[in-house]
């Protein structure tokens, strides 16, 4: 396996892929600047309106504007608060519920059903019942996140070869250390494949809950420009929601890409 | 058995033929009949109603007791009631029938671009690098996110709910389609091209059935996130119907709480509903790729 | 059905877009008594979202007109937005009163004294927001000075009793409720032109028959309504809305126009430029216009 | 017939990865006649996969020529049948075992015929009440029947097989030796027989090719000189079998010199 | 020392399930001293396994005692590695070579003293070299070699093996044999192996015992008069391995008669 080789073709892979974003981002530009229309500006004032607005306070004024941290930062935190919560109960409940057949039988019906509710339609019932404050969104984050983890928690721990956790016990190794070093590790793949998926819902829990009662936050602002009719900077802020998913993608892939070497390195085996 | 016995390289005598499976499944041989299958399986859904049944219970006894720290929660019993008393209102079911046709519209959309788009990708390496990039940076954007600008292009009717919907969906289908299609595997590909077949032919008769099962498990979980989609974009976006507009009219109302909850457990219930469906589907066509499980 | 040309013979088919509240009555009126369809339109009605939400499906055609707030018509029109005034539609009144509420054991007896505090509004930038700036800028205040939370209408009783807020912006029907439950006292109130019906400068240029069909129509519903404002609300808004018998007999009615108030309108829009939501000035007199 | 069924002239492959590239088959040449069955020994890693996939058109050599019949092959040959040691993955999950056997005549063969051929290998392999079951019901060595059974009802002039009984228990593996002269007979089918256990090869044939490690060139060509029908306790026992047994184990550790414990790597 | 190193007593096990109960061992009673090497063989489904896994303590059967050392297991007890059949779910694939021997290791021993047993313990097997490769970068012969280093590097008194060869080729199997003599002398380690292959049995093994049908009893414990070190090719020409190879193949045939080749279907 020659690294170097490999890495070389990664970099061309991403500049082809990159390449074509760019591509279709010089379409954009030019289908807009021929059409005037106000709620389509061109990549290129999205951009400057962007840069304007978040990041045009230079080296010394640390980069970021003053706005960062009123559109941006409160989403983030709650974002990853949310998250945080999501997964801590999802993997728990997952592995609870993949170990133990009978209180998988008592709460599967339940957790499917709370499952299918419909996130954005929660939130007049999460007002009334946990208030108007940063609690209610990031437990609307965690609500609306937490199940994908949890069945694919779930799942993958019902697939742990017993082989496994006989072997360990057989090394007469403690109840903790099969949990943390047998069951979650071979379990590792599909619960990452759910944290992944909770992110990207776990972002559009975000946005909902940001659209009443806040005062800060991305999905705060997309409304108020949005109702505002000022486009340019909806645009903005939706780019900005781009952003952060693809870069929460990126951070979750290069931890994954960390965590699962193993799993990566086996598949390229079988394959 | 004499000195000619050659080494060890020989069959050796075995006393038995054991049925290990070479893929390592170390299950007991036993038989499982088919009524005590039915034993199994009722012996769970007991359990199943006895958890619903604790679930409810206590949620009559937070709400009774206002265990809660803010005091509005309808009583389990007194939500059930409505919702009852909502499935026999034609009206409320029409807009029911609303949702799920709008939820089914964007759906089949999303399935028409992406199951297509996923088999091309699938096999062409190169097109698949060309519009990684892409991919990445359009599929975090959150459709509901987007409901606003929406409205604008496409109005409050169908066409801006499948739009949302089909939004949403057609990424996880794309990437379980392309999933589906590098997990067919090389031997598999090798015995069909043996057999003398083109590449589109292999294509059509090999790598698609050994997709189906990751598409559909891409239809099982969108399916689902289609309803939610549809239903966060009606509140969102204040649709001229379906069950989210209906819960919007109904949280703006004072004392609306009830009803929103009562509207609120329907909607799951809907979404359970669509979900066995999609089972049943995903069981029918892909009971294969499943066979562990059965 | 959207865009719908008026054809020849039948009626013209128009779609509507209002909140189940008080300040639709007259649309319920007309619509039951038959005066829309004596002017050959044909409505539909459809639930309204957030202002701008409605005002883009105005643009978009998907709706043709619709019940707004003044700040948000007014906020699309200075942003380019082909949007105008069909009709005018509420006004405040005392009576009315859609204004500023606290606890009644509350300090707070007047805006001023709101400086520092919460205020929860239906939505930032709407009627009750671009008053309660006024009130606080005309006492030489700075409207920034308080915090203003978004929170629907239905869910503010729940907020103010919780503490998560001081006062609250509430308007009928969600009012009487609260008052049902909550021990509240008004700190003062909006008066003037609140709502509106718009529709797209296309509709208007388009249709300028049913947009004035719409209007006489309505005309004749806010005369039912004055003549007898309990009768026509105990009757309609059961019917159309959740709403029981009770609750409507009870419900306070807003004022509803039938002539623009141009001036009052003004005093809105001058009051926006300087709160500070709306840049530059026009003339409310550009909004409205004499259709045949 | 001026030509032997398959000509396999100065064979040669050369991957090319980024690591370099690697020659496994370095001048290949033999022929092989109807009827014949002829097994390929060689070390782990020598190139006996490649070869069979050179040979079955599903990788195009870098040099050399392979004739079928007396015709140059470009791609797939008609009138080829290959079997593969990974039963697991070479039949289709998604079809029954008689869908499975049926599969490559689909399109080509009328349906009739399709079904009485399917009938007639799976009734050739002992696997007639199996049709109705997907392979994933069956054991391993009923498996290997089926992919046996499929390329039986191609009805191919020459059949290819790669190690297809490695991943089956000893007792499973001699009933399949048993079965698979039985089918040839049956059938009247050429047979090119990859392994690399000695005596399966011995035990089958009727010529054991050996090839050294890479780059791979032929270093035998011996023939067996036992009858047909044979007898795993009796035909081992010859001392015809047990002295080509030894020959052919010679000739290939003189091919490979070293143990094989050092050598398994991977897979 | 008066005690023998594992002894049973009268162990007896019923499957309770749904279609009733299935008694499996009934009445088994044995004692494997210090040194010796014991194999189990038996037909399939007779409860080897079962027999293995109580022993091991993974399993606690319905009746009768099994002592260690004189004690009385309750749970895994110490002293004890086992070795499963299926390596591809015994070694862990997230965990390198030398991770995965010194996994039982961990909390226990001193870091020290682990790296050196895990080196030993590899190199013992052959394997010194792996330590830092994945489980599945080894070939199936490799990766059992390393779960054989695992539970030696546990210093078990006693070392259960289930099948551990089963499902490997011919030729790494006896590779494997060997080697598990030569590490049996080495750490001089009490080893109770089941098999259900004779040879295999009465090549490695200093006694065989022999179970029934289901429900088991012990048919034959028999002596296997042989020296060591052993040879694969001069053990089995040794008349008294052959002796005692067809006198247990005579046992095993009288308890459980009927054929193999019908009862084949899985799943
Ligand atoms: N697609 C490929 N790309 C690069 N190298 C390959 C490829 N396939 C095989 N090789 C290499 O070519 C050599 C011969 O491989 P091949 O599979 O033909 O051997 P083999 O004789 O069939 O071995 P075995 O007995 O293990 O099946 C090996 O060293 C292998 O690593
Ligand atoms: N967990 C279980 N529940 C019920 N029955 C079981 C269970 N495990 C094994 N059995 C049954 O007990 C019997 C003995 O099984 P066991 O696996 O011990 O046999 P074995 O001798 O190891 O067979 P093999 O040689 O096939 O490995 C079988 O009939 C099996 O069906
Ligand atoms: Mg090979
Ligand atoms: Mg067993």
């Amino acid at each position: 396996m020659n690294t170097s080789v490999r890495s070389n073709e990664r970099v061309l892979r991403a500049a082809v892929g990159w390449g074509a974003a760019a591509l279709l981002l010089l379409v954009w530009q030019l289908a807009t600047a021929r059409s005037e229309s106000l709620f389509f500006p061109t990549p290129l004032q999205i951009f400057d309106d962007l840069r304007e607005r978040w990041f045009s306070d230079g080296l010394s004024g640390g980069i970021v504007t003053d706005a960062f941290f009123v559109d941006i930062t409160p989403s983030l935190e709650r974002l990853l608060i949310g998250l945080l919560i999501a997964w801590s109960i999802g993997i728990t409940l997952g592995v609870l519920l993949g170990r133990i057949p009978v209180v998988a039988h008592l709460v599967e019906p339940i957790l499917h059903f709370m499952r299918a509710l419909p996130g954005p339609v929660l939130l007049p019932l999460a007002l009334v019942l946990v208030g108007t404050g940063t609690t209610m969104r990031v437990s609307l984050i965690a609500f609306g996140a937490v199940w994908p983890i949890l069945f694919n928690t779930y799942s993958a721990v019902r697939r742990v070869p017993e082989g496994y956790v006989e072997t360990a016990r057989v090394a007469r190794v403690s109840w903790v250390r099969v949990l943390f070093q047998v069951i979650l590790p071979s379990a590792s793949t599909g619960i990452f494949a759910g944290i992944r998926i909770s992110t990207s819902l776990g972002i559009i829990l975000l946005i909902a809950s940001e659209l009443v009662a806040a005062s800060d936050g991305i999905g705060f602002g997309l409304t108020q420009a949005q109702r505002s009719f000022q486009f340019l900077p909806m645009w903005s802020f939706i780019v900005a929601l781009s952003l952060l998913g693809y870069l929460s993608n990126l951070v979750l892939t290069g931890i994954e890409a960390g965590v699962l070497r193993w799993h990566r390195l086996q598949m390229s085996v079988q394959d | 058995m004499d000195s000619r016995q050659p080494v060890a390289l020989t069959a050796t005598e075995t006393v038995s033929v054991t049925p290990h499976a070479a893929d390592g499944n170390t299950r007991p041989p036993g038989r499982v009949l088919r009524s005590d299958r039915i034993i199994e399986r009722s012996i769970i859904a007991a359990r199943g109603v006895a958890g619903v049944l604790g679930f409810l219970a206590l949620w009559e006894v937070v709400a009774r007791y206002d265990l809660l720290p803010r005091d509005v929660l309808p009583a389990a019993s007194t939500t059930l009631a409505s919702s009852a008393a909502l499935l026999g209102d034609p009206a409320f079911l029409g807009q029911i029938g609303a949702t799920l046709w709008a939820a089914f519209v964007g759906f089949a959309l999303a399935v028409v671009i992406a199951v297509p788009a996923g088999l091309v990708l699938g096999l062409s390496d190169r097109l698949h690098a060309a519009t990684a990039t892409v991919v990445e940076l359009l599929r975090p954007l959150p459709p509901v996110g987007l409901v606003p600008l929406l409205v604008l292009v496409a109005g409050q009717g169908l066409e801006m709910k499948a739009v949302v919907v089909a939004l949403g969906c057609v990424w996880p289908l794309l990437v379980n389609t392309i999933h589906g299609v590098h997990s067919t595997d090389g031997t598999a590909w090798a015995t069909a091209r043996s057999f003398g077949w083109s590449q589109r032919t292999v294509a059509l008769r090999v790598v698609w059935p050994s997709a189906v099962p990751s598409v559909l498990t891409g239809v099982r979980i969108t399916a689902s996130v289609a309803l939610i989609l549809c239903v966060g974009a009606e509140f969102i976006g204040g649709s001229r119907d379906g069950l989210g507009s209906w819960l919007l009219q109904q949280s703006m109302l004072p004392g609306g709480i009830d009803t929103v909850c009562a509207g609120v457990v329907i909607a799951g219930a809907l979404g359970l509903l669509v979900n066995a469906a999609v089972t049943a589907l995903e069981r029918r066509f892909a009971g294969w790729a499943h066979r562990e499980d059965s | 059905g959207d865009d719908a040309p008026a054809s020849a013979g039948g009626p013209t088919k128009v779609t509507l877009s209002i909140p189940p509240v008080g300040d639709s009555l007259p649309v319920y009126d007309a619509i039951a008594k038959g005066y829309f369809a004596a002017e050959g339109l044909e409505v539909e009605l459809r639930p309204a979202a957030n202002g701008a939400t409605t005002i883009n499906a105005l643009v978009s055609g998907s709706t043709d007109l619709a019940l707004v707030s003044y700040p948000s018509l007014i906020t699309a029109r200075s942003s380019g937005i082909p949007v105008t005034i069909a009709a005018p539609a509420i006004a405040g009144t005392e009576e009315y009163a859609s204004g500023l509420y606290v606890l009644a054991d509350s300090d707070i007896k007047e805006p001023a004294d709101m400086v520092g505090k919460k205020m929860a509004t239906p939505s930032l930038g709407s009627v009750g927001d671009v008053w309660f700036r006024g009130e606080l800028l005309q006492q030489g205040l700075d409207p920034a000075s308080v915090t203003y939370v978004e929170i629907p209408q239905a869910n503010m009783a729940a907020a103010l009793k919780a503490g998560d807020v001081d006062g609250i912006f509430q308007t009928e029907p969600t009012l009487s409720a609260t008052q049902a439950t909550l021990d509240i006292r008004l700190v003062g109130y909006q008066k003037g032109p609140q709502g509106l019906f718009a529709t797209s400068a296309k509709f208007l240029e388009d249709q300028p028959g049913a947009v004035a069909a719409f209007r006489a129509a309505l005309a004749k519903a806010v005369a039912d309504i004055e003549a007898d404002p309990r009768g026509v609300a105990t009757a309609m808004m059961p019917k159309y809305t959740k709403m029981t018998a009770e609750v409507a007999a009870k419900m306070r009615l807003p004022q509803y126009q039938v002539d623009y108030d141009a001036a009052g309108v003004q005093s809105v829009i001058d009051l926006m430029v300087k709160v500070g939501l709306l840049k530059t000035s026009f003339k409310a007199t550009d909004l409205y216009q004499d259709v045949k | 017939m001026s030509h032997a069924l398959l000509e396999v002239e100065d064979l040669r492959h050369t991957y090319r990865t980024r690591q370099g590239d690697q020659t496994v088959l370095d001048g290949i040449n033999f022929e092989v006649r109807r009827g014949e069955f002829a097994s390929i020994v060689g070390p782990s890693g020598c190139g006996k996969t490649t070869l069979l996939r050179t040979l079955s058109g599903l990788l195009r050599p870098t040099h050399g020529t392979i004739a079928l019949s007396g015709e140059v092959i470009t791609g797939v040959p008609r009138g080829l049948a290959m079997v593969f040691q990974d039963y697991r993955a070479s039949l289709f999950p998604w079809r029954r075992v008689g869908a499975n056997v049926e599969f490559p005549l689909l399109g080509r063969v009328a349906k009739a015929e399709r079904r009485s051929r399917t009938a007639e290998s799976l009734a050739a392999v002992g696997l007639a009440d199996a049709a109705d079951k997907y392979p994933w019901q069956l054991s391993g060595g009923m498996q290997q029947r089926v992919a046996i059974a499929r390329a039986l009802a191609m009805r191919p002039e020459l059949l290819l097989m790669d190690e297809p009984f490695a991943s089956v228990d000893a007792q499973t593996r001699s009933d399949l030796e048993d079965l698979l002269l039985r089918v040839r007979e049956q059938f009247d089918v050429t047979i090119l027989f990859v392994t690399h256990d000695v005596d399966e090869s011995v035990y089958l044939s009727t010529r054991v090719l050996s090839l050294s490690k890479a780059p791979t060139v032929m270093t035998a060509d011996v023939p067996v000189p036992l009858d047909f029908p044979r007898d795993q306790i009796r035909t081992r026992k010859n001392p015809s079998f047990v002295e080509t047994r030894s020959e052919v184990a010679r000739l290939i550790r003189e091919a490979s010199p070293g143990g094989l414990s050092t050598a398994e790597t991977s897979h």
